[in-house]
C-alpha cells in the first residue's frame, strides 16, 4: 500500500477531488499547509516594516491506497491540480504498512 | 427629510391661510427675533451624525467584510472606509453646496449652485430650518448629518463589485458618481424650501395692500416654493432616503456586477462567509446607528423623531423574524445570516417610511419586505446568474423600493399613518389630504426616476472607469485575494 | 424608575401638604398648560435607548459568543438576535400595555390591561410621566426606552442553557417567558402613578370644600396612588433593574440548566471560550450601553442622570479592578475574562443603586460584588456542578441580589446616598426618612418574590417547552455543534 | 477647553469693559438667580463621556491589540481595560480634586488642592462653568467627561510598551504616572476661571465705589484670574488635549520604548498584526467616540460645538486619504493600516484645534498630519531603532504636536479660523487680537513643558518601577507571550 | 522504527493520549485537518447559495515509536477513538527510516 | 529518495529555512502542529475553570530530497532550531518512493 501525498494550489481542491473519485479513491485527508518553493511569494507592509513572506498557502491531499492504484491516483491528482503556472505542487508516494479502520477493526486493503 | 411641496397652484393658494395665521402669531413682535438653535435638537443632531457615521465604518465594513472570503476581507473596509474620507473632502469643497447648501441657480430643480463651496459663509452661528416654523438648527450640524449620508450611499455600492474590483477603480468610480449621480439625487428629494421663508413669504402676500406688491408678493412666494428639487416638488415622500440612498446605491452596485462580471469560480466554487461574527456585529451597527439616519432626519429631538426611532425599531425586528421564518420553511433551517440580513432589509424598507407610518404599518412593512428580498437573492438572483456579490441589489434596491412604495401607503391615516400633516399642508380642498393614487403616482415617479438616471449613469461612469483604469484586476491578483494585490497586507495573522 | 411608592395610608396623610405646596405655585394659571417634553430630555431618552438596544446587539451577543465554543458561537449570536427581535414585537402587540402602558383595571397591582394593546391611542404627541412633576417626555421615547429592557432581559438567560439547547425550544421558551414572566415582574416593581397625577389628585382633594367632595377627591387619590405595581407599593427600591432584569434572568438561567443538563463532556473536555477577543468587546459595549440603561432610566436629562451616570461608570471600575486582584491572589494570574466580569458584576450590581447611591458607595459595592460572584462562578458551581455555561447565574443573579440588598443601604444619605427623596417624600411621621430595617425589608421582599416567582414559573414553562418539542437537541447534533445543525451554518472559514 | 486666559494685566484692565456690560445686562435682577444646566447640554455631556469611554474599550483596545501577534493581543486588551478602570477610581479619589476640581492653594499654576478629594461636596446640584457666561453643567457630567480623558490618555502609552512590558510593571507604572504627570500636566492646561467668576469680580470692581472697595475688588479679581493652570495663564491653545493627551502619552511611550528595549528578534522576525480586522474595528470606534472627545469638550451643544465636530470629521478624512496616497506613491499599495492609520493622525492633530480652526483649515492640517507621521513611523523609526511598537510616539506625539502648532496658526480667522474670541476677548488693545508670534511662543511653550516633564518625569518612573517590580518579563515568557505568561488566556480557541 | 499515523475524531484527543500513554508513548504530534469518506457531510446555507460541506474537521495524529510498540499502539488509538459511527477514522503505520532529537542530537531509539 | 520531517519550535522557522536553503535545499512545506512531549504546558483559567494545556504550538517541516542529501538536510535542521531548552523538537527521515512536479510532469529527482 501507498500514501499518495500531494501538494496542491488551495483552489484546485474541488477539482482534484473529484478526479480522485472518479479514480476510484474514496477517502482522503486534507490540511492547510504553507509551501516554500520556486514560486514567488509577495511583499506585506504594516506601517514602517515590509516583510518578504516567501511561504504561500498550499492544501496537503493525502490518500491511503493499495499500490497498483497509486500511479492512476497519481495521474489523477496531477492533471486536475495542473495549471501550468510555477507553484502547481509536487506529489509524493511514500510507502504504507498497515491500515486499520478505527470503527470495525477492519485492516489494510479493507480499512482504506 | 418629510418636507412634501405640492404642485406650485396648491401652495399658492394655501399660502394665504397660512399668512393669517401667521400673521396674528405674530402681530405683536413685527420684527421677529430669528430662532436660535435649541440645545436639545443640536444634541441630538450630532449624536444622529456619529451614529451615522458608525454605520459605514465600523458598521457597513463588517458587514459586508464578514461576507466575503478571507482573502478579500480588507479590500472591503479598505474601501469603505476609503470611499467615507473621500466623499466627506468633496461634500465639503462643492457637495453640500449643490445638493442642499445652495438652491439657487438657474437648474434649481435639478441641481444647487456653488454658492457654499469650501463652506463658505458658514459659521458656528449660521443655522438652517427644519419641518417646523421657527426651529432652526445649526447649519454645521445640518451639513456634517448629511454628509454622512452622502458618505455611506456610495460605500453600499460595492456590494455588488465586491471580490473582483481594483482598487483604484473603485475609487474613481465613486468620486464620479458621487458627484454626478448622488448629489443631483440628493438634490431633486431633499432640496426644500425652510418652512419660514414660506411663512414669511405667505404673511407679506397676505399683507399686500396694492396689486403691485401683490404680484411682487406672489411672485417672492413663487420663488420660494419653487426653489426645491422636482421630486420634492412632485410631492413624493422620502423620509430618510429610500430612494436616495438605497434604490440609487442599489441600483449601481447591479449595474456594477453586471458590467464586471462574475467572480473567479462563481458557480463552482462556494464563497461561504469569512467571518458571520464581523457580520452580525456589523448588522447590529448598522440597526444602532440607524436610529441616527432614521430619527436623525426629523432634524430635531420631538415626538416624530420618537416616531420615527419606533418605526425604525419595529420594523427591523419584524423584517428579521419574517426572513428567519421563511428560511425556517423554505430552506429547513433558521440561519443567522437570513435573520440579520432580515433586520437590514427592514431598516432599508423603513427608511422612507420611518417619520410617515405608524408603528404597527411598520411592522407590517418589515413582514412583507423580508419574503421579497430573500425571493430575490435566493431565486432570482441564481436564476438570472448575475454575481451581486453581497446583495446589494437584492436587499437595498429591492427593500428601496418596497419601502419607497410602502410608504405611498402607510402613510394613510387610517393605517395608523401621520398623513400628510406637515406644513404644507394648509391648501385648498385635497390638498393634505391624503389620496392613494396620487400619492403611489408620487412615490413611483421617484423610484423610476432614481432607478433610470442612477442605472444608465452608472453603467456610462462604469465603462468610463473601465477605460482609464480597467475595473477589473489580473486573474492571479484575483485568486490571490484582493488584500495582498491591492493592498499588501492580509487580514490576519494568527 | 425610582418612584417609591410608600404605604396608602402615609400618601394620603402626605398628600394633603403637597396639595397646598401645589395649589400655591399653580394659583396663577388655574386651567396650567400641559406639560410639554423638552427636546434635551428627549434626545437623551433616544439615545439611550440606542445604546441599550447595542448592550443586546452587538454587545450582549459577543459577550456571551466568544465565551462558547466556536461550533456554537452563531447560535449564540442568533438566539440573542432572534429574542430582541420578536419582544421587540411582543411588546408592541400586548407587552407594553399589560407592564406598563395601561395602569387600569382589577389586578392592576399584579398586571395591567390591554387598552393600549397594539399601540392603540398612541402618538407623536403623547407624553408619559418622569420622576418629576411637570416633566413629561413623548410616549413613544418611553415605550422603546422601555422596550430595549424587555428585549435583552430574556437575552440574558441563554448564559444558563447555551451550547445544548434547540433554537426551536429558546425561541418557545422566551415567547411564554418574557409573556409570563418579565412583563408582570416589569408592571410589579416600575408602574407607578406619574408625580402629576399624585399632585393633581391631591389639590383636588386639598381644594374639595364640601364633605362629599372630600369623599371624592380623596377616593380619586386612592384610586391613583393604588394604580401601582405591589412591590412598588411596598417600597422597594430598583433604580435601573436589579430584580425586575438580572435576579429576573438569573434566577431563570439558572433552573434552564439545571433542567437541561450539563452539556456533553462537562467536566471531562475543557471549554476554553472561542474568542476572548469576542468577549472584551462585548463587555466594552455592555459597559458603554449600560449608561443608556441606568442613567436612562432617569426618564430626563438632569444632575440625578449624572450621578446614575458616574456610579455606572465607577461601580463597574471598582468591580473590574476588584475581580482581578482577587483572581490574581487566589488562582496567581489576573485575567481578562475575570477582569471583564468583574466589569459585567459591577454594572449588574450597580444598576438598582445607580439613582440611589452616591459614587462612594457605588465604588465600595463594586469592591465588594466581584469577590461574590468570583465565588459564586469557581466554587459554588464546581461543588453543586451544576452548567450555568456562560454564568449568568454567578454574575447577573448574584450580583443582581447583592445589588438590590446594597441599595436598601446605600441609598441612606449618611453613606452619600440620595435618601429617600423623591416626590413621595412629603408624608407624615417617617415617611421619607430611610430606615435600614424598613428599607432592607423592602428590598428582601422583591429579591424573595423575583427569586420565587421567576424560579418556580420558569421551572414549568422549561417543562412545557420540553414536552412541545423537546429542549435538548441529539447527542450528535451537539457534539456538531449548533451552528450548522441548527442553523446551517459555521462562523468563521478562514 | 477653548479657555485662553491672557496675561494678568490684559485680565485686568479688559474686565471694566466686561463689568460695564455684565452690569447693564444684569440691572434688572441685581441678586440673579443662578443658572441652572440646559439639559440639552447635559444629554450631549453625558453622550460625549459615552462616547470618549468607548474610544478606550473597546476602541483603542481593539486599535492596539488588532496590530500584535496573537500571543499578546489579550495583555494589550487587558492592559487597556484595566487602566481605564484603575483611572477611574484614582480620578474618584484624588485626581478630580488636584486636577480640575478644587483650584485652590498655594500651588494653583501647578496643582489644585484636595478640597474635593473622594468628591466630597458634589451632589446631583452642583453645576460648573462651561465656557459661556451664564451656561452651567452638572458636576457630575463634568467630573466623568474629564474622567474618561484621564482614563484614556495613559493608555495610549502602552503602545510603546506592547509585547514585552509585564502587566504588573505596567500598572504599577500607570497609577504613579497618572497621578505625578498626568493629573498636574492637565491641571496646567485646562484649569481655567469660571467665566461667571471672572464677571462677578469685574462686575464689583466697576461698582465698587471708594478706593478701599476699588483695591479690594481688584484683589479678588485677580485672584480669580490667576487660578489657573500656568499654561493656560500662558495663552496655549489646547481645545482637548493635543499637549495634555497626546504629546503626554506619546512621549511618555518613546520612553518607555527606549527603556524597555526592543521586543525578542525586532528587526529580525517579522511581527505583522495579528488582526487588522480589529485595528479596523478599532480605528473606527476611535473616530466615532472622538466626536465626543472633542465636540464634547465644547461642554456645551451649540454652533461651536457643531464646528468642532465637523472639524473633527474632515480632519480625520483628510488624513487617512492623505497618509493612504503617501504610502501609495512611497510603497506602491495603499494600505488599509495606512488608510486607519491616517485617521488616527488626522484626529490627533485636530484634537487641539478642533474648537478653533475653520473646516479648510482643518482639511488642511489633515493632509499634513499624514506624511510627517509617515515619515516618522517609516523613516525615522528605523533609522533610530527603537521599537515603538504600535507608534504612539509616531502617531500620537507627532500628531500631537503638529496639531498644537498648527492650531496657533490655524485659529487665525484670515485662514477661516475662529480667532481668539471667547470670554477673555475685551481687553485693551491686543487683548483678543490674533497675533502669530505671540501665539505661536505660547503652543510652543506648552508643547516643549509636556515633552520635558512627561518625557524626564516617565523616565524617572519607569525606572523606578524596574526597581521595584521589574518592567520586563524572562525571555521564554517573552516568546511564549505575555497572554499566558501573564494571563493564564489565550485570546482565541478557535 | 514507525510512524503511527491516525485520524480521529476531534473530540477523541484527550482519550487517544491517555490511552497511548498508558501504552508507553510519551510523545506526539496533533494536526487539524479536514477528512473526507464514507461519513456525510452538512449543507450550509448563506443567503441564496447552499454548499454541501464534504470535508468534515479530524484531528491527525503521528506518533513515532519502535517498531516493537506500534501494534500495542495502534491498538490503543483504536479502542480510545472508536464511537462505532460512522467517521471514526483509519490509523496507518508507515516505516521511519530515522529518528534524531534537536536538543540533544540522540538518535533513533534513544530520540523518540 | 527521503522526506525529511523535522518539529520545531515556531520562532525557528526562518532560521531553519535559511539553514536548508545553505544546505541546497529550495522547497519546503510548513504546516502548524501542536506537540505533546517532555515539555510542560502551562494553565489556562477561564472564570471557575482551569485547563492543563499540554499540546504546545509547533511547527511540522517536510522536505523530499534525495537520499544522498538527507544527512546534511538533517544536520542544516538540527543546528538551526537548536536552542538547548526541552522541546526543541525532532527530526524524522522516512521513505520516499516517488515524486512529480505537478507543473511540469517531471519524475523523482528532477521533481525536487
Ligand atoms: N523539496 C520539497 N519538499 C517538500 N515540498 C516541496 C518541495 N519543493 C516544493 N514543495 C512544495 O511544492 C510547492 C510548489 O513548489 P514550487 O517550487 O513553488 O513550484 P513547482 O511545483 O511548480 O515547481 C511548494 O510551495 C511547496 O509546498
Ligand atoms: N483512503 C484514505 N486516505 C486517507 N485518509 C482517509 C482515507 N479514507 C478515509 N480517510 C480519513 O478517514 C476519515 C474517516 O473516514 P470515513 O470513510 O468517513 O469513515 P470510517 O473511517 O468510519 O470508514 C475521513 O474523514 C478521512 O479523513
Ligand atoms: N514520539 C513522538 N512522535 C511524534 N512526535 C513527537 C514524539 N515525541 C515528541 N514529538 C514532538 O516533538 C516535540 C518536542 O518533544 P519534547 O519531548 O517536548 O521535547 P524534546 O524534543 O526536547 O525532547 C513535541 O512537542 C512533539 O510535537
Amino acid at each position: 500500500m501507498k500514501i499518495v501525498m500531494a501538494i496542491i494550489k488551495p483552489f484546485k481542491l474541488d477539482d482534484v477531488r473529484e478526479a480522485l473519485t472518479a479514480a476510484g479513491v474514496h477517502g482522503m485527508t486534507v490540511t492547510e499547509v504553507k509551501g516554500y518553493g520556486r514560486q514567488k511569494g509577495h511583499t506585506e507592509i504594516y506601517r514602517g516594516a515590509e516583510y518578504a513572506v516567501q511561504f504561500l498557502p498550499k492544501l496537503k491531499i493525502e490518500v491511503a491506497l493499495p499500490s497498483d492504484l497509486a500511479p492512476a491516483a497519481v495521474e489523477a491528482i496531477a492533471s486536475a491540480a495542473r495549471t501550468g503556472e510555477i507553484g502547481d505542487g509536487k506529489v509524493f508516494v511514500v510507502p504504507l504498512d498497515h491500515a486499520y479502520r478505527i470503527r470495525t477493526g477492519e485492516r489494510d486493503a479493507d480499512a482504506i | 427629510m418629510k418636507l412634501v411641496p405640492l404642485s406650485r397652484t396648491a401652495w399658492v393658494a394655501g399660502l394665504g391661510l397660512l399668512g393669517v395665521i401667521a400673521l396674528s402669531t405674530m402681530a405683536l413682535a413685527d420684527t421677529v427675533a430669528a430662532p436660535v438653535p435649541n440645545k436639545g435638537d443640536t444634541a441630538w443632531m450630532l449624536t444622529s451624525s456619529a451614529l451615522v457615521l458608525m454605520m459605514s465604518v465600523p458598521g457597513l465594513a463588517l458587514f459586508y467584510g464578514g461576507l466575503a472570503r478571507t482573502k478579500n476581507a480588507l479590500s472591503i473596509f479598505t474601501q469603505v472606509f476609503a470611499i467615507v474620507a473621500m466623499v466627506g473632502i468633496l461634500w465639503c469643497l462643492y457637495g453640500y453646496s449643490i445638493a442642499l447648501g445652495d438652491t439657487s441657480g438657474p437648474y434649481v430643480a435639478y441641481i444647487g449652485s456653488l454658492g457654499k463651496a469650501f463652506l463658505k459663509g458658514v459659521t458656528p452661528d449660521s443655522v438652517v430650518a427644519t419641518f417646523s416654523n421657527g426651529v432652526v438648527i445649526p447649519e454645521y450640524a445640518y451639513m456634517v448629518f448629511q454628509m454622512t449620508f452622502a458618505m455611506i450611499t456610495p460605500a453600499l455600492i460595492i456590494g455588488g463589485l465586491a471580490e473582483r474590483t481594483k482598487f483604484s477603480a473603485i475609487m474613481l468610480f465613486i468620486f464620479l458618481w458621487v458627484s454626478l449621480i448622488y448629489f443631483p439625487i440628493a438634490h431633486w428629494v431633499w432640496a426644500v424650501a425652510a418652512p419660514d421663508d414660506v411663512a414669511a413669504a405667505a404673511k407679506a402676500l397676505a399683507a399686500a395692500a396694492t396689486p403691485a406688491a401683490k404680484a411682487a408678493a406672489q411672485a417672492k412666494l413663487d420663488s420660494v416654493t419653487s426653489a426645491a428639487g422636482w421630486l420634492a416638488q412632485a410631492g413624493s415622500l422620502d423620509f430618510a432616503g429610500g430612494t436616495v440612498v438605497h434604490i440609487n446605491s442599489g441600483i449601481a452596485g447591479l449595474v456594477g456586477a453586471l458590467i464586471v462580471g462574475p467572480r473567479l469560480g462563481h458557480g463552482k466554487e462556494s464563497f461561504p462567509p469569512h467571518s458571520l461574527t464581523m457580520t452580525m456585529i456589523g448588522a447590529s451597527l448598522l440597526w444602532v446607528g440607524w436610529f441616527g439616519f432614521n430619527a436623525g432626519s426629523n432634524l430635531e429631538a420631538n415626538g416624530a423623531t420618537a416616531l420615527a426611532f419606533v418605526n425604525t425599531m419595529v420594523a427591523t425586528c419584524a423584517a428579521a423574524l419574517s426572513w428567519q421564518f421563511v428560511e425556517w420553511i423554505v430552506k429547513g433551517k433558521p440561519s443567522m445570516l437570513g435573520l440579520v440580513s432580515g433586520a437590514v432589509a427592514g431598516l432599508v424598507a423603513v427608511t422612507p417610511a420611518s417619520g410617515f407610518a405608524g408603528p404597527m404599518g411598520a411592522i407590517v412593512l418589515g413582514l412583507i419586505v423580508s419574503p421579497i428580498c430573500f425571493f430575490f437573492v435566493s431565486v432570482i438572483k441564481n436564476k438570472f446568474g448575475y454575481d451581486d456579490a453581497l446583495d446589494v441589489f437584492g436587499v437595498h434596491c429591492i427593500g428601496g423600493i418596497t419601502g419607497a412604495l410602502a410608504t405611498g401607503i402607510l402613510v394613510n391615516p387610517v393605517l395608523g399613518g401621520v398623513g400628510i400633516t406637515d406644513y404644507t399642508n394648509f391648501a385648498h380642498g385635497n390638498a393634505g389630504t391624503y389620496d392613494l393614487v396620487t400619492q403611489m403616482i408620487a412615490q413611483g415617479k421617484a423610484v423610476l426616476a432614481t432607478l433610470l438616471y442612477s442605472g444608465i449613469g452608472s453603467a456610462i461612469l462604469y465603462k468610463v472607469v473601465d477605460l482609464l483604469v480597467g475595473l477589473r484586476p489580473k486573474p492571479e491578483a484575483e485568486r490571490e485575494g484582493l488584500d495582498v494585490t491591492d493592498h499588501g497586507e492580509r487580514a490576519y495573522n494568527y
